[in-house]
This record gives structure tokens, C-alpha cells and sequence, in this order.
């Protein structure tokens, strides 16, 4: 029952909270952006890999540290690219929009 | 440097910070990108941060390298994927998510067991150990049941429903097994009585959660991978604030729980937009892409009327209200453009031209919107299903590009269907309706469908993109 | 810097969040109960001085901690009865309501 | 008892959660009740579990007692105020939530200095005295502010606006003297360098805040109390989460920021819905209650015409369609009962009766849904003004009973209007208008108001129950 426990089952509790009324009311359109956009959120795991990646001495260690970044980069980066991917579909780009208009 | 470095766990808050601004700015639509862009500024802001603390900075040789790769891998994933493999692409950054929570678990458990001297593994109180195994089984899962769902939607494995006899027997074994497992690592970790080594029984936790996963993913059908996709997207994010509890490190644990709490309600938006509940999704049989009823209803000897492009045209070319209804099929064939186009000739003409978006046609949620947008179709033109039901009743034509269950009638009539529940686009009330596709076939829900029945109805067959440009060809001729 | 202040920090920022979008959609029927509600809640003030209550030695602490516990009781109590009050009234009561329905 | 007081600190996390709830579920109209009494159990278990630490158990005959005063002061005031009192009685408990607030930063203040040897005051770190600082500060601001607002609107200070020559440089003066001296405190506190006695620097900071609340209450206006006792209720709040950081207690820091955050957010929906800036509300001069523009219109000559409960009887007797607006003289009559029995007559001939609730009709938002709920008013009956506001022009009566401001038209057309641009009801495009009131005299705002000279409306004068209970009897004399 330590304090940090406390304190950091507050943060989880009030994060629950924001977590859901965030989002409650998003359009269907966006989920899979929103899905998306969450999934790489919690590519953050990259810096818990990054802070632990050479806990463990010997090679075992090493490698599973090598492998905990690159798989938390893998989400972080590819999530965001993906995502703002998505969400560039969803604003008519200036290029190929002022043709269109002057019709 | 050393001063610096006390400010890296603010740093962290302000990262947070900027998670809740993106998460609730991905939630509307004008403010979906630039969510998008706060939180991974935020993130960016973190990771260099991170390079303050000595143990990192010490290892940058093996930190960098591991970065560039993953960064390699994940642009170049997420750059080439064509739109209609999203969801996949989705799938294997969760499970690497997953993949690295596991890792970091494992690492910290390491990590704190390697000093212990005499009774117990070293920890200090219960927490820590808890946290550790709740994020390598959950992360595990996550893993390798990300995995799974990615080699179904890409087609490595059958995308059906993997059925055997004894199924929930094995599956619960496995995690009965699981639980087994890291209950005695807790119970070494506590009172200092271990039944194997405790690293033994971490391999056996990892193993058995990876297997889990795979228990868990391949009964459900591909039509509902994006459902569970999403709920093994809010286990990545349980799995990181685990982690952020054993590491002691509050970002993790705000950004994980964050993604866990909202990528549950979105898991059951998700499956409402789909009339399914999540259990029904977990569960239930609807993936099996069946070919049950398929084939069954056509031999009633009614039969179905084609025309030709020209025939097409000539009706469109008479109405005053057009609506087009797109589906799977358009995003396969790439006809976003053509639809334009065809819509733009309409509407030259003084033609009313709407689009009914249904919530659940292709194969992702918005996957229309992307399209329609991509080919910069305005924003007004689309209309959700609720918006635009009643309006095809007042509707000349209904023009339908590659859609097929969302508008079978049997899902309001027919109570064996197994769409039957599900709201659909009421196309079969408008007075004249145009369906273009390439046969007869049925779609994902594997069921026939008897709109195409219909006297109003007219077929036209042929790929999407092909056929469409023929309308417009012969629009173009007619006027 | 210490660690309590920085989870003090999230707890705080964590719990704004949560305020904000709890209530971003309130009818403005609600805003008088609503408001009422909340001032009750601030209420829990009360603990705080009776935790303190003893903390300054001497008649004038005793004075401060005594007056700090009535006022931080009269805050709850008061909150709470006056907003059950407040509400009680939106809703229809079984008594009356029956003879009315009747017609 | 010694291991119960372990689990305390889990109570309070109990009791945060409830909070939360019972917040929630006060910002919804059918589960407000539940919500408030969720969180007066959290509440009640957070105090009892007080009682098991060390301290608090050793001061029982201390703190027994003062609850036990305090309860009954509470019971009693909240449960005898009459209901158009009801914001006075927020402000008061308020207020005594500020100075708690307050007190509870000076003894932990004098807690932490009292053992204080050598140089500085004791703290470990700055952020403890900038808490028990900005504690006091707020808390002392939101004591005196909220006296000030229940003495104006309980009629013990003149109602309005309060202003002299010099005032906002007094105002001014006295903020600058406050954070003077409390930022000579934390120089104190910080590097040992003392102006003066940090005691007597504490007691003038306390001054100061309660001067500074005063000053900032006494220029507005009683017509604003509403929006600023919200105001308050926020800063009272965000006292007792600066509290909770002095004395390291969670549950007051989430407690105390759920209602500084909600109590902002609230603050602003009151303002906007009373058409207001919040600036404007705080340094405005719009709650002049006024004199300067009454009576100013009258004299062009137009007059009014009056008319008898008979005659009111008639016109509603041959209606189809009537609608009811009440306003603050409904309240201050009680004649939600009569005008009950009156719509119950009227539909009891076909006649359909609709209630049109303006926003700020009455003193306090939710007022005239309040009086009407008392007296049963099926709740679907009762409209929002963005709901009724085009159906005026159909209705063939508009019963005005007791309303003035919302109503008056001035606020549509005439610039210099205090009430200019605030949204009113559309009571002016109703075929035949009644208007229920003892008099000509001007309602809140004090402005005269155009509609009583519209040729289409009967003033019919009275007490507004008396005088619903004549029209009661006509109609039913008549039918
Ligand atoms: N949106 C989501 O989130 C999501 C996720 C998973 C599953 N689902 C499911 O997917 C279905 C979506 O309904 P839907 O109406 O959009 O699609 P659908 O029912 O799958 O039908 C698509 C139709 O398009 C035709 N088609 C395929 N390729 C074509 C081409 N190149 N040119 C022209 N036509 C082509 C196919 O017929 P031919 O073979 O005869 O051409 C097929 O019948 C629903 O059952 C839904 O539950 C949706
Ligand atoms: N709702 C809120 O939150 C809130 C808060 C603060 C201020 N305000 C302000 O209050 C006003 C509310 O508008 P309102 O139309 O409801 O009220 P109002 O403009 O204040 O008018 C009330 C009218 O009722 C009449 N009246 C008083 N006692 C009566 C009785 N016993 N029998 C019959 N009539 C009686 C008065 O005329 P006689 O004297 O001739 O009878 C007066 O003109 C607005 O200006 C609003 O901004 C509202």
C-alpha cells in the first residue's frame, strides 16, 4: 500500500474518466482514424523500452532490449504516419479541389 | 545535462497533456489532424527527453540503431499500404505495441529479480510484481493476436472462422494455464516458495499468452477483424499502463490507460455501428463468410433484369434526384474518381446528386468518406444512413456502386438472415434503382440478395470503375 | 521537484479534465443544481479540517480548528440537503400525479 | 484500529470515484438525485474513515461538537429557505466552504513553520507554501465575495451595482498589496530573508483576500449573482485543491478541481445563456438594476389596454392552441398550482397548452421548471425557447403570466437597450397576447416594455394567483 500505488491508481482512475468522455460521442467516420490515432498513443511504450533496454546484462538482454525499441518505434511511427494518412483523405486537397470548383 | 535532466518527468506530464488534446481532437473531424500532429509532437518531445537519462544516453549505440530500423519499418509500412489495407496495417502496429510492452515487462521483472538476494524475487511490495505480469499477458495477447488478425484481412490465412470440436475446452485451458503460471511466480515473489524457477514459469506466462491470443483471434471471422481489432488496440493500451506501473513512470500510465478506456468504448461503438454485440463478435458465428444460405432464394424462379450503360444513362439523364449508394465493390475497383465525375455531369445537367454513406459499408468504418474524399467529393454530398433513409422514397434512381448487404432487404424481413437486425439503406424504396456489379454473387455476408430481384431493378455488370465509365461515356454522348 | 508534487500535477491535470467534459453538456434546467451539487462536493473540505484541526497548539488553534470544522460541515451538510431539495421538485411525486393522470 | 487506518487513504479514493459519479450524474435531468446522493455517501464514508486517524480520534471533543453545529446550521438553513431563495443559500454554504478552505491554509501554514528552527520557515520544498498561499488566498477571496452575494440578494445590501470614482484603482491596490505580501512570505520561505513576521505578513494576506472579494462583489449588479455565485463556487473549489496539495490529501485535490474545472465551464454556460460575456458580468454595469432607461417609452403618446378575467376567460375559451410563458412573478405569487388547474381546465376541452420556458426566466436558471415540476406540469409540456420560439406565431393565445424581460422586444430591435441582443420569446407574433401582472412597473432589468402597448394584448392586473384564480372561475362558470 504504498503511496506511489495510491498515486498512481488516482491517475489511472481520473485517465479512465478521460478516456472515455473524450470520445464518447465520436462519429462513425472517424473510428478508424480514432483507432488509429490511439494505436499510437500507446506507441509511448517506445520509452519505457528505450529506459529498460539495457536493464539486463548478457546478450539475452540485449537483444530483447534492441527488440522492445523497435517494435515500440514500429507503433509509434508507423501509427502516426498511418493515421495522418487516413485523416489527409478527409480534407479535399487545394490541388485538385480548385478545378473541380470552377466547373 | 544533469540539471536538464530533473525536468525530463515534466517533460513527460507535458506529453501527456498533449495525448488527451490528441485524443480528443481525433474525435471531431476538423480537428482530427491536427490531434493527430499534438500528440506526436508530444511523443517526439518525450523520446528526446528520454535521451537525458543516463542509462539511455550510455546506450545510445543500441538505442539509435533499434529507432532507425522501426522508423524505417514503420514509414515505409504505413506509406505503401493502399488505402484498402488499413485496417491490417492498424493490426501489426498494435501487435508491435503489444510486442514491446511484453518486452519491457519481461525486462523489468529481469531487472528487479537480478539483485534479489535470500527469500522472495526482490520486489518491494505486491504492485510492482501484479504490474509486471498484467502487462506481459495482456501485451502478449495483444501480440500475437494482432498478428493473427492481420494474416486473416491479408488473406495468409483463411479469413473464415477457425471451428474444431473441444475448441473452448483447449482455449480455456490455455488461459487457465496462463493464470496458473503467473500465479505462482506471485506467489515466489511474495512468500518466497517457488515451484520452478521463476524464470522458467516467465517463459511459460509469455508463451502460453502468445498462444492465447491465437485462441482468442482465430475462431472470429474476417467481417468482424475490425472489431477486434479495436479491442486488442484497448489491450496494447491496458498493457502499456501496466508496464508504466512497473517502470514507475506516469506518461505510460496516462497514454496506456487513455488508449484502454477510450478504444473500449470504441470497440462497442464499433460493434453497434455493426449491430452486433461485442460478445456476439467474440463469440458468435456471423464471421464464418458463409456459404449457408447462399444460393437458396434465386430458385424461386424470379429473375433479374440487365441493362446496358446506355439504358443507364438515359434513366439518369431523366431524373431530377439521384442517389448513389457505394459500397465495397467501388473501393475495389478504384471508381471513386469515375463516380465524380459521372456526378459531375449529373449535376451540369441540373440533376440532384447525393450520396448515402451506410456506416458499415466496405470493410472499415469511413472507408466511403476516405474514398469520396479522396476524389474531393464535397463534404454536403455525403449523407449518413439516418440522414438520407427516408429520402429515397422521393428519389428518381438510386445508382448502386458496389454495395451489396448494406442494402439486402432481408435484414429487415428475414429473421433467419444473418444480417438480419442490421439497419440498412432503404435503396429498394426509390422509384428506379441501377446495381453495378461484376455477377451476381453474393458479398461479405455471403447471402444473396433479393434488391437485385426487384422489376425496378436494373443490372449492370462489370467492374466498377469500367462500367461507370461507360455511363458516363454515354451520358456525355446523350447530352 | 519532489515526486508527490509531479503526481499531484497529473492528478490535478487529469481531474480538470474530467470536470470539464463530464459536464459540457448540461441542460441549463440543471444549472442551479448543478452548481449547488458541485458546492457541495467542495464541501469534502471538511476532512482537511479535521485533519488540521489539532494542528496549531494553543486557544487560538483551538478557536481556527473548531471554526474551520463548522464551517467546512455547514458547506456539506447545507450542499447536499439544499440540492436534494432542488431536485426533489423535478420530480413528478406519486401522490399528486396519480389523480391528475386520471383525467 | 491500527490496521483499518492503513486503508484510509483507499476510502478517499472510494470516495474521489463517487465524486466523479455523482458530478456526472448531476449534468443529467433523470439521474441528478442519484448522482448528488452518490456522492453524499463517499462523502459520509470519507468523514467516518477521518475518525481513524490518530489525530482526529485523540480531538473528538473538538470536532463532534462543531460538526454537530454545523449540521444543524446546515440541515436547518437548507431545508426552511423558501425556494426563491434558493441562491442565497448556495452562496452561504459556499462561502463557509471557502473559509474553511481558508483556515484549514493557516493551520497547516502554522503546523509546518511552528517546528521551524533556523533559517527559513520550514518547508521542504516551494511548492507546499504556494499551496497553503494560493489556498488562503482564494478561499478568503470566495468567504467575503460570497457574504457580499447573499447580502445582495437577500436584500441586506442594496442590490445594486455598488461604484464610486478611484474604485478599480482600490480594487487594484488591494490585489497588488495581497500577492505583495504573500510573495514576501515566500521569500521567506524560500531564502530565510524576512520583511516582517511571517505570522503578521499571513494575517494581512488573509485581510486583504477577504477586502479583495468584497471589492470584487459589491460593483455587480443582484441581476448577475447567479453567474457570479457560480464563480465563486469554482474559486472555492480550486481553495480546497490548493488545500489538498498543502496537506498532501488526494481526495481534496480532486474534489476540489472537479468543481474548479465544472464550476468554470458552468460559469460560462450561465453567462452565455443570459447572453452574456463573463467579463462583462464581472466588470460590466449591466446589473445597475437600473433607472436610467424606465420610463422613458411610455410617454409617446400609445397607451395600454386592460382587460377582465371574463374577458381573459373568453378569448382562452375559443382558442386551440394557447401558450403559457411564466416568469418571476409566478414564482414570487406561487401560482404554479392555480395555472395548473387552469391548463388542466383548458385541455379538458380540447385546447392544446404548452409552457414556453425562456433560460433565465425567473432568478435562478431552471426556476420556472422547478415551479412547474412542483406542481406536476407533465414535463413534455415544458418547452425550451429554441423549441416553441416558431410555433408563437401560431398560437392563438400567448399567456403571459408574471414575465416582463424575457419578453420584451426591445431586445430584438433597440440597441440601446440594456437587454439588447439577449434571445426572447417570441410572445409578440402570438394572435392575442394576455399579460398577468400587478402593474406597468418594469421587471428586473427596469426597462419599460413595448409589448403591453401592442393593441393585440390585454393587461389583466393582479397578484398573479389571484388573478388566475379569477380566470379560473370564468372558465369554468362558462363551460
Ligand atoms: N465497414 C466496416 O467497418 C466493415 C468491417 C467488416 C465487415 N463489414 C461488412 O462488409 C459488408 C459491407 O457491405 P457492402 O455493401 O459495402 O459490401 P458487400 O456486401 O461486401 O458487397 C460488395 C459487392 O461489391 C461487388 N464488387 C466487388 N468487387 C467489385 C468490382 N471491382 N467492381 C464492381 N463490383 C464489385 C461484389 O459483387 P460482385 O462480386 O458480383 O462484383 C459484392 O457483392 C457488410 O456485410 C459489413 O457488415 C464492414
Ligand atoms: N433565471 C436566472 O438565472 C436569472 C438570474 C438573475 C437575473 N435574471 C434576470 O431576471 C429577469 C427574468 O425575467 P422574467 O421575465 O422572468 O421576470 P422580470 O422581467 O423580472 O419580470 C417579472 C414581472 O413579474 C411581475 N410580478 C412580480 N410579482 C408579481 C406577482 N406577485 N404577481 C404577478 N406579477 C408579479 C412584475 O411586475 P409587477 O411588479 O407589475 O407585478 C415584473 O414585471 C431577466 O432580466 C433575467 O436576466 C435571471
Amino acid at each position: 500500500m504504498s503511496t506511489e500505488l495510491l498515486l498512481g491508481a488516482y491517475i489511472f482512475m481520473l485517465a479512465i474518466w478521460v478516456g472515455n468522455e473524450v470520445i464518447s460521442k465520436v462519429p462513425t467516420t472517424l473510428h478508424t482514424p480514432l483507432m488509429s490515432g490511439a494505436n499510437a498513443i500507446h506507441g509511448i511504450i517506445v520509452v519505457g523500452a528505450m529506459l529498460v533496454a539495457t536493464a539486463l546484462p548478457g546478450p539475452l538482454g540485449t537483444v530483447l532490449g534492441f527488440l522492445a525499441v523497435v517494435l515500440g518505434t514500429i507503433n509509434v511511427v508507423g501509427g502516426f504516419v498511418v493515421t495522418d494518412r487516413m485523416l489527409q483523405m478527409f480534407k479535399a486537397r487545394p490541388r485538385a479541389a480548385k478545378p473541380a470548383e470552377k466547373k | 545535462m544533469e540539471q536538464l535532466r530533473e525536468y525530463v518527468p515534466w517533460v513527460y506530464f507535458v506529453a501527456s497533456v498533449t495525448f488527451i488534446f490528441g485524443l480528443k481532437g481525433l474525435s471531431g473531424p476538423t480537428t482530427a489532424q491536427l490531434g493527430n500532429r499534438v500528440a506526436a509532437t508530444g511523443m517526439l518531445l518525450a523520446v528526446i527527453a528520454t535521451f537525458l537519462e543516463t542509462q539511455v544516453a550510455e546506450a545510445w549505440l543500441l538505442i539509435l540503431p533499434a529507432m532507425a530500423i522501426g522508423t524505417v519499418i514503420g514509414v515505409v509500412g504505413a506509406r505503401q499500404v493502399p488505402m484498402t489495407a488499413m485496417p491490417q496495417m492498424v493490426a501489426i502496429f498494435n501487435g508491435a505495441g503489444g510486442g514491446a510492452a511484453a518486452l519491457v515487462s519481461i525486462l523489468e521483472f529481469e531487472h528487479a529479480t537480478h539483485a534479489a538476494t535470500g527469500q522472495g524475487l526482490g520486489f518491494a511490495g505486491v504492485g510492482e510484481p501484479i504490474a509486471i505480469l498484467l502487462g506481459l499477458m495482456i501485451g502478449g495477447v495483444s501480440f500475437s493476436g494482432s498478428i493473427i488478425a492481420f494474416g486473416k484481412l491479408q488473406g495468409l490465412i483463411d479469413a473464415r472462422a477457425f471451428k474444431y470440436t473441444g475448441q473452448q475446452v483447449v482455449t480455456f485451458g490455455i488461459f487457465a494455464g496462463m493464470i496458473a503460471a503467473a500465479l505462482a511466480i506471485l506467489a515466489a515473489a511474495l512468500t518466497g516458495t517457488e515451484i520452478a524457477p521463476a524464470n522458467v514459469l516467465l517463459v511459460l506466462v509469455a508463451v502460453l499468452a502468445l498462444a492465447f491470443g491465437v485462441a482468442l483471434v482465430m475462431p472470429i471471422g474476417g467481417a468482424d477483424m475490425p472489431v477486434v481489432i479495436s479491442l486488442l488496440n484497448a489491450y496494447t493500451g491496458l498493457a502499456v499502463a501496466m508496464a508504466g506501473f512497473s517502470i514507475g513512470n506516469q506518461m505510460l500510465i496516462v497514454a496506456g490507460t487513455l488508449v484502454g478506456a477510450s478504444g473500449t468504448i470504441l470497440t462497442r461503438l464499433m460493434s453497434k455501428a455493426m449491430n452486433r454485440s461485442l460478445g456476439n463478435v467474440l463469440f458468435g458465428a456471423f464471421g464464418a463468410a458463409g456459404t449457408a444460405t447462399a444460393g437458396a432464394k434465386t430458385d424461386d424462379g424470379r429473375t433479374f433484369r440487365e441493362v446496358s450503360a446506355e439504358d443507364a444513362a438515359i434513366l439518369l439523364g431523366y431524373a431530377q434526384s439521384v442517389i448513389i449508394v457505394p459500397g465495397y465493390g467501388l473501393a475495389v475497383a478504384q471508381a471513386q474518381h469515375s463516380v465524380r465525375e459521372l456526378a459531375d455531369l449529373l449535376e451540369g445537367k441540373g440533376i440532384e446528386v447525393r450520396y448515402a454513406i451506410h456506416p458499415v459499408a466496405g470493410r472499415m468504418p469511413g472507408h466511403m468518406n476516405v474514398l469520396l474524399a479522396e476524389a474531393n467529393v464535397p463534404y454536403e454530398k455525403l449523407f449518413d444512413m439516418e440522414q438520407i433513409n427516408d429520402d429515397f422514397a422521393r428519389a428518381d434512381v438510386a445508382l448502386v456502386i458496389g454495395a451489396n448487404d448494406v442494402t439486402n432487404p432481408a435484414a429487415r424481413k428475414d429473421t433467419a438472415s444473418p444480417i438480419y437486425g442490421m439497419p440498412i439503406l432503404n435503396v429498394d424504396q426509390a422509384q428506379n434503382i441501377i446495381v453495378i456489379k461484376r455477377s451476381m454473387k453474393p458479398g461479405f455476408a455471403g447471402i444473396d440478395n433479393e434488391l437485385y430481384l426487384d422489376p425496378k431493378t436494373g443490372m449492370l455488370f462489370g467492374d466498377a470503375k469500367e462500367a461507370v465509365g461507360r455511363v458516363v461515356a454515354e451520358v456525355k454522348k446523350a447530352g
